[in-house]
């Protein structure tokens, strides 16, 4: 009998730039692992994804049907609010889920079960990673943040850079919120130039094509401080609609480099891998997090000798994975599953992202 | 004065005898996902029922009814969440709440009330509006109530996600409130108060001059009807678990809607016919795409086409039947009429 | 009883429609009100019941001034009209149409349904009790409005062209039916219509107005030949067929 | 600071009154909102987009996407309202939100759920300054653009009949035929009138995001649909005017609220929206008398 | 006195001719089967009780109504498919029964939208208005007022200056006496007559009041139960008879 690997990932709907990449890294490894590894356990692998629409409720709904259906590892959308649905029924379920890239410290053992993890590092190390980058590398002392309110990663992201880039001796000039989808920035422009000082940086958290306008409204507006963000820049609509006009001194953390062998020595065979299937070349990390996350379960359920949740998720706590997006490391439950990794930094130039290295901050702050 | 009428009668009976029956066959088919659906179906029967007692007497359409279904699931859910779970969710909840962890049941039947209470407040200034004003006050409200909850962190979690509900809705009760709803409706519809509304409803001015006072008879109604959705939207966040704002804005107001709608918003049954007749839909649909996903046979993506095909089948069932199934008569009455030809 | 306007005025923008008007009815009187068109008739009518406020004057029944009351709170105080443009409640049946005004009666529940059944048989309705409104054809919609304005138990019936659109037999069945309301359901009449055979033959009293003004009130053969009633309003036609 | 509030307040406020007479346009006449209407700024976005391999120059293109938004207009007309104008207007209510929801699907079936960029010339993003004002020559032509469209626009309509026989039509479509008025041509007209404003504003919207997703369509439709409400929903005058107050209590808000609140800036503004019902149901600008009578 | 359906065509000019007219309101038929004609420069009426099919006949010849079966002739055209609003092109203008005015336009709007298909010509618009505004001087104090708003009276003559606006050839008139006092009644059917005198217009008249409209009319046509069941010169009619037998038969 197969093995049936469940999805609730978000194909529609203001999720679906960072769930979809993921669905077609997971189909990618799906397919290596039935052609070239003999399945899991030795029996096929079959993935099926049931569109979460980018709604907390039809995940859900996606993941108990899957989960009906027999699934023994659900993948759950790229982030807490979507994803979280679809881990607590598999939580429910008794199986293992794994969210392809929530980094929100909600999404973790303590909120959803003791069989639930994310691929991704958390908002800890990536805020960290930004804040460290910027006073430490660049000597940017003082910031404008920005925080988008529409999501738990969001609100983390901003929180965690505040609270790092404060306590390595950063200032930061100005907090300000919006929420996702308001077309007008003119309030926030308003109080940045109402400031004192220009800030040496600004940090927008934000979501999708937002980012852009954004980033945009800022320039348009005169304004030229480089401008800083996490891994939901990490997506080519974004920088093809900031365009070479505004696509410089962008600056962002994210899972890995799918450029070049830089980001892992396997990487270029994964790249083409990918393009056998799909066609064309990957575009954005993200699809690392959907091959990672079939392959982090494969070796899991490889090392348990079964797919039984309690087992998989034992192996996955007392394991070091070695994965396209960096060395993972979970604690056990009591700990929350913390995923210890490295950070990949990218810079962006007329629009081109180009590497900038790994980078693992020294003192996260606390979840 | 003499509520339970013939008419009443035997479409409360009717309806019982198809709940019932939905539930034995739910008993037997014996699937999570056909429960689950079937909870749903009760959830939005209350919901939509609860909608015909304030829409379908008064004849104003009303926007604000899943605003009120959301102050139902967001108060009791914060009554019931257990405490632990609220250190996640609602880190900077106000003092007094933070201990409270009722009994769900409890805290469903306070978010009804609340809801009535919020409603009564709200909308007593609006009864008096007419026609497009009317609507558009509704649909007002309807964002008003969508962006406090989008907007008031502390006791919502903002836009994001409200987790960590515990799981207190089943089929029986979900079966159960809805057929209290069902004979509130009917009960309510055929009282003096339903039938100046009614009245009220053809004719504002001619029902004045009987006597009517329809700013009170319609907020009377709308109190029910809010108190109806506060307690569906109570029901259905213990039986989700976890929502957000989003999931009570525009879309799921025309869905329901279009529930009332297709069947008919003067009557009850009407309610009750396009609440089934959409979920079945809906859940053909659902179903469908299910199947093709996991037999590998078409492999291209086709999301969307769910909604294509409900949106089409909507717009071609308005056009043949722009009234709805159920236009004037009960399902009471055609057995009623039935019953005295033999 | 008595219903009586004490100086009526009415202004719409840049038209005096009412000007100075008063008038009253007694308990089983019928008082017809005529008047070329336009000549605030209804507008009359429309402030008796509170669709409309005067500019100025009062209304009382009795002693009572009504002037700024509701039209519900008139209702309670035994005023009930029917409308010149039909308003039955096309979504009802014609016993629910009767029904819902008896609502607010005094009665207790059984009085008030075995009421409205009097007043439906005494209208000829039976045949269509269960038939919703709005099937139904036009004279007999005008005798639901005018059932459902008794049902509420009045003591004065303001009815506002009842026989408009009934040919000549209907409006010959109706004048028998009005003319014993009165004194069967112990109220009085206030009666618009243009059908002069039926006024003439139904009214106590007449009351002309002409541009907002009253020319002439009386008894019927009075005002039938007053010369005034006679240019504006009735024509020479009439006073030579009745003649 | 003075000056670029004003600035900004018209540029958006040029954009808002477009949305609303368009709106208007069909909402005045047929009194039925046309929930499809903010489909038309989807169909400016995907019609630019679709054309951007083509070798046309941009004017081109912006040109077709709004002949686009025309049709797009009209076939909504033989869709969701000509079949169930006449019988029910709650379910006009339901065909229209059903057709947006066809067209947002099937934007997400044909095309993509992620946001597409919409080419736009580059001109249009040039910061100009002036008296200390900073701001894109996309704005400054949005007020140009729609104060020229609003000239046009009145002056056709006070010069011909159709605006009379729209309002016929709408209230009595038979009777309206029986005058020798071609009913349905007038109101197809209505919905080409709404589709054009739509899509000159829905351009300039898009020139402002730059980017297009099946639910672009939301807030032009509840922008419209606000500056309707609060400038008076029976009159053109009111729906323009609705436009620029709606941008100035945005802007207002954004300029002046503190942070904390300003998230619940949408409650102010749809509260105000209440208020003006009930203190004046027809809006700010009353409309041409309605005939009800008592 | 019955008068059989035996008129001779004769041979002044035939402008309406109704073949065989069956009409529908969904399972409803209201008009079974309705023959008749108009010659040019008549005025003909049509008589009947309640729910006869009187006014389902006025609305088919204005294309309206729907027409399952039959034939509508005018000058010779067959227009039985013609489009209500080529039919006012060609001259039938109608008063419907409940008046259709616009509520929501103002008196002076609705004359302007009857007078339609002559809104290029400014002055004969100009012109017409004046006629009906001398017809009914109220009309023209009321100019500006939302006809909603006109009392009963006023919105029916406004519906009949209305169909006048359009310089019929032929008029479709429904109970046009309805709810009009008798001054105004007597002046209509006074200057109805002098139309049919200075511009040959010609009639097609239902009413209420049956001896009113045989004052007027040339010829008349009885209606029961959607057949016509009986018709004849009006002057054989002039005395009084008992149409309740002819209504509802013996
Ligand atoms: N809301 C209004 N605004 C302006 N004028 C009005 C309004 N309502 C009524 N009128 C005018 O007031 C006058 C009196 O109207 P009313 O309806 O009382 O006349 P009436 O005597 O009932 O006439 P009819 O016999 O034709 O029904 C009319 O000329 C009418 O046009
Ligand atoms: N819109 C409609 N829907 C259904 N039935 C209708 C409709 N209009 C008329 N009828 C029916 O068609 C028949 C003929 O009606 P019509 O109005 O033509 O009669 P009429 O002779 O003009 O009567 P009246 O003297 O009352 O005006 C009646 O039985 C009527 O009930
Ligand atoms: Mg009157
Ligand atoms: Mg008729």
């Amino acid at each position: 009998k197969e093995v049936l690997i469940g999805g609730a990932a978000c194909e529609t709907g203001m999720q679906a730039p960072l769930d979809t990449p993921g669905i077609n890294g997971a189909k990618v490894a799906v397919k290596y692992l039935n052609d070239e590894k003999g399945g899991i356990l030795g029996r096929p692998v079959k993935f099926v994804n049931l569109d979460g629409k980018s709604d907390p409720v039809t995940v859900g709904n996606s993941a108990l049907e899957v989960i009906a259906q027999g699934a023994e590892f659900i993948i759950a959308p790229c982030d807490f609010d979507f994803g979280g649905p679809a881990s607590m029924a598999a939580q429910d379920a008794g199986i293992v889920g794994m969210s392809l890239c929530a980094s929100d410290p909600l999404f973790s053992s303590w909120s959803l079960g003791d069989k639930q993890f994310t691929l991704s590092m958390w908002n800890t190390t990536m805020s960290a990673t930004a804040a460290e980058f910027a006073y430490n590398e660049k000597g940017w002392k003082t910031a404008y943040v920005v925080t988008d309110q529409i999501i738990a990663y969001t609100r983390s992201l901003s929180e965690y850079f505040l609270v790092h880039f404060d306590a390595i001796g950063g200032k930061i000039l100005l907090e300000d919120t919006y929420t996702n989808g308001d077309n007008d920035f003119s309030a926030q422009l308003a109080r940045l130039k109402a400031l004192d000082e220009e800030p040496d940086v600004i940090f927008i958290s934000s979501y999708g094509i937002d980012i852009a306008l954004i980033t945009k409204t800022l320039r348009e507006a005169g304004i030229t401080a480089p401008i800083l963000g996490g891994d939901s820049y990490d997506d080519p609509s974004v920088w093809e609609a900031l365009g070479t006009k505004f696509g410089s001194d962008v600056y962002f953390v994210t899972h890995t480099w799918m450029g070049s062998a830089e980001g892992h020595p396997d990487m270029p065979e994964f790249v083409k891998l990918y393009t056998d299937y799909h066609g064309s070349a990957p575009d954005t990390a993200f699809v690392a997090t959907g091959w990672d996350t079939v392959m982090l379960f494969a070796q899991a359920a490889e090392i348990a000798g079964t797919t039984d949740g309690a087992a998989v998720a034992k192996a996955l706590e007392d394991n070091e994975f070695n994965l396209l997006t960096g060395d993972l490391d979970y604690s056990n439950a009591a700990d929350g599953h913390y995923p210890y990794k490295a950070a990949a930094l990218v810079g962006l130039t007329e629009g081109n992202p180009s590497f900038l290295g790994w980078r693992n901050p020294e003192n996260p702050p606390a979840p | 004065m003499k509520i339970i009428n013939n008419e009443n009668t035997f479409s409360i009976l009717f309806f019982l005898i198809l709940f019932i029956i939905i539930y034995f066959v739910n008993f037997f088919v014996g699937s999570a996902i056909f429960e689950r659906t079937v909870t749903n179906l009760f959830i939005y029967i209350i919901l939509v029922v609860g909608l015909q007692v304030f829409m379908g007497n008064s004849g104003i359409l009303s926007f604000a009814h899943i605003g009120f279904m959301s102050i139902g699931a967001y108060s009791s859910g914060l009554l019931s969440m257990p405490i632990k779970m609220k250190g996640f969710v609602l880190r900077d909840l106000y003092p007094i709440f933070e201990n409270v962890a009722f009994d769900p049941i409890l805290s469903i039947l306070i978010g009804g009330i609340f809801t009535a209470i919020i409603a009564a407040i709200l909308t007593l200034p609006l009864m008096r509006l007419n026609d497009a004003a009317a609507v558009i006050s509704s649909f007002a409200l309807l964002m008003v109530i969508h962006s406090i909850v989008v907007g008031w962190s502390a006791v919502t979690n903002g836009p994001r996600t409200f987790f960590g509900l515990p799981k207190a809705t089943t089929l029986e009760i979900a079966l159960i409130f809805s057929f209290l709803t069902v004979i509130f409706a009917f009960i309510y519809k055929n009282s003096k108060f339903g039938l100046l509304l009614r009245a009220s409803r053809d004719n504002d001015i001619a029902a004045e001059s009987i006597g009517a006072n329809i700013v009170y008879l319609r907020w009377f109604a709308i109190i029910a009807s809010a108190f109806l959705a506060g307690i569906a939207g109570g029901l259905w966040g213990h039986f989700i678990t976890s929502f957000s704002p989003k999931s009570f804005y525009l879309k799921e107001t025309f869905l329901v809607i279009s529930m009332i709608i297709i069947g008919g918003s003067f009557t009850v049954t009407g309610a009750i016919a396009g609440a089934l007749l959409v979920t079945i839909g809906y859940e053909f649909l659902r179903w469908t795409e299910k199947v093709i996903k996991f037999s590998d046979v078409i492999t291209f993506e086709f999301i969307g086409l769910t909604e294509i095909v409900l949106s089409i089948t909507i717009i071609i069932f308005l056009i043949t039947k722009p009234k709805g199934l159920f236009p004037f008569k009960e399902i009471g009455d055609t057995i009623n009429k039935i019953i005295k030809k033999e | 009883m008595k219903l009586s306007c004490e100086k009526i005025t009415v202004d719409f923008v840049g038209l005096r429609a009412l000007d100075q008007v008063s008038l009253s009815v007694k308990t089983k009187e019928i008082l017809g009100l005529i008047g070329p068109n336009g000549s605030g008739k209804t507008t009359l009518l429309n402030t008796i019941g509170g669709q409309l406020k005067p500019t100025k004057g009062n209304i009382f029944k009795d002693n009572l001034d009504i002037t700024e009351f509701t039209p519900q709170h008139r209702v309670k105080n035994g005023l009930a009209r029917s409308f010149q443009i039909v308003r039955t409640f096309d979504s009802l049946n014609v016993f629910e149409n009767i029904k819902s005004a008896s609502l607010v009666s005094n009665m207790n529940y059984s009085d008030k349904i075995k009421f409205c059944d009097e007043i439906i048989s005494y209208l000829n309705l039976d045949r269509i009790k269960h038939v919703l409104a709005n099937t139904l054809n036009y004279g007999d919609r005008r005798r639901v409005e005018i059932a459902r304005a008794m049902a509420t138990d009045p003591d004065f019936l303001l009815l506002d062209e009842p026989a408009a659109g009934m040919n000549d037999d209907e409006s010959e069945i109706l004048l028998t039916m009005l003319r014993e309301i009165p004194n069967k359901f112990n109220l009085g009449i206030l009666i618009i219509d243009h059908d002069m055979s039926l006024i003439m033959k139904l009214c106590d009293r007449l009351h002309v107005l002409d541009s907002g003004k009253t020319i002439a009130e009386g008894l019927v053969d009075q005002v039938k030949t007053h010369p005034d009633v006679v240019k504006a309003y009735l024509g020479e036609g009439f006073k030579n067929e009745n003649a | 600071m003075f000056l670029q509030y004003i600035v900004d307040v018209l540029s958006l406020g040029s954009l808002y009154a477009l949305f609303a007479l368009g709106l208007v346009l069909v909402y005045g006449i047929l009194k039925l909102v046309n929930f499809a209407y903010g489909e038309l700024v989807l169909v400016i976005g995907y019609s630019i987009f679709l054309l951007k391999g083509s070798p046309f120059p941009w004017f081109f293109m912006a040109g077709t996407a709004i002949v686009m938004s025309i049709v797009f207009s009209i076939f909504t007309d033989y869709v969701a309202f000509r079949p169930v104008r006449e019988k029910s207007v709650t379910a006009v209510l339901i065909t229209s939100f059903a057709f947006a929801t066809l067209l947002q699907n099937a934007a997400l079936l044909l095309i993509s759920a992620k946001p597409k960029n919409v080419p736009m010339p580059s001109f249009l993003s040039d910061s100009v300054q002036f008296l200390g004002v900073i701001t894109p020559v996309r704005n400054l032509i949005s007020i140009f653009v729609t104060f020229l469209c609003l000239i046009i626009f009145y002056q056709f309509m006070k010069r011909s009949t159709l605006g009379l026989a729209m309002r016929a039509a709408a209230t009595n479509f038979n009777m309206t035929r029986m005058l020798g008025i071609p009913a349905n041509l007038v109101i197809t007209s209505a919905f080409a009138m709404s589709g054009l404003l739509a899509g000159i504003a829905g351009t300039l919207w898009m020139s402002k995001i730059a980017n297009v997703f099946p639910g672009v369509g939301l807030e032009p439709l509840l922008i419209a649909f606000i500056a309707t409400v609060i400038g008076g929903m029976r009159s053109v005058h009111g729906a323009v005017l609705g436009g620029f107050i709606l941008a100035f209590i945005d802007m207002s808000f954004n300029y002046l609220l503190p942070q904390d609140i300003l998230k619940f800036r949408d409650v102010f503004t749809f509260s105000i929206v209440i208020l003006i019902l009930l203190i004046r149901p027809q809006g700010l600008v009353k409309g041409p008398a309605t005939g009800i009578r008592t | 006195m019955l008068l059989k359906h035996t008129l001779e065509k004769d041979l002044k000019m035939r402008m309406l001719e109704i073949n065989n007219l069956q009409v529908n309101y969904g399972p409803v038929i209201a008009v079974k089967k309705v023959d008749l004609f108009v010659n040019q420069g008549e005025t003909v009426v049509l008589l009947g009780a309640n729910g006869a099919g009187k006014s389902s006949t006025l609305l088919s010849i204005a294309g309206v109504a729907n027409k399952l079966l039959g034939k509508v002739e005018f000058s010779g055209k067959d227009i039985t498919k013609f489009s209500p609003e080529k039919i006012l092109t060609l001259g039938i203008a109608t008063v419907p029964e409940n008046r259709d005015i616009f509520p929501d336009l103002s008196v002076k709007e609705n004359l302007v939208l009857g007078g339609y298909i002559n809104r290029k010509k400014n002055n004969i618009l100009q012109d017409t208005i004046e006629e009906v505004y001398n017809l009914f001087p109220i009309l023209s104090e009321r100019n500006s007022q939302v006809a909603g708003t006109l009392s009963g009276g006023e919105q029916q003559m406004l519906a009949i200056g209305r169909a006048l606006m359009s310089k019929p050839k032929i008029l479709l008139l429904d109970e046009p006496s309805l709810g009009l006092a008798p001054t105004i009644v007597e002046k209509i059917y006074e200057h109805i007559e002098q139309l049919k005198k200075n511009t040959n217009l010609t009639i097609l008249l239902v009413e209420q009041h049956a001896m009113k409209a045989l004052s007027i009319a040339d010829r008349v046509y009885f209606l029961r139960l959607g057949e016509i069941v009986s018709s004849g010169k009006a002057s054989d009619l002039k005395e009084k008879t008992d149409f309740k037998k002819i209504y509802f038969g013996e």
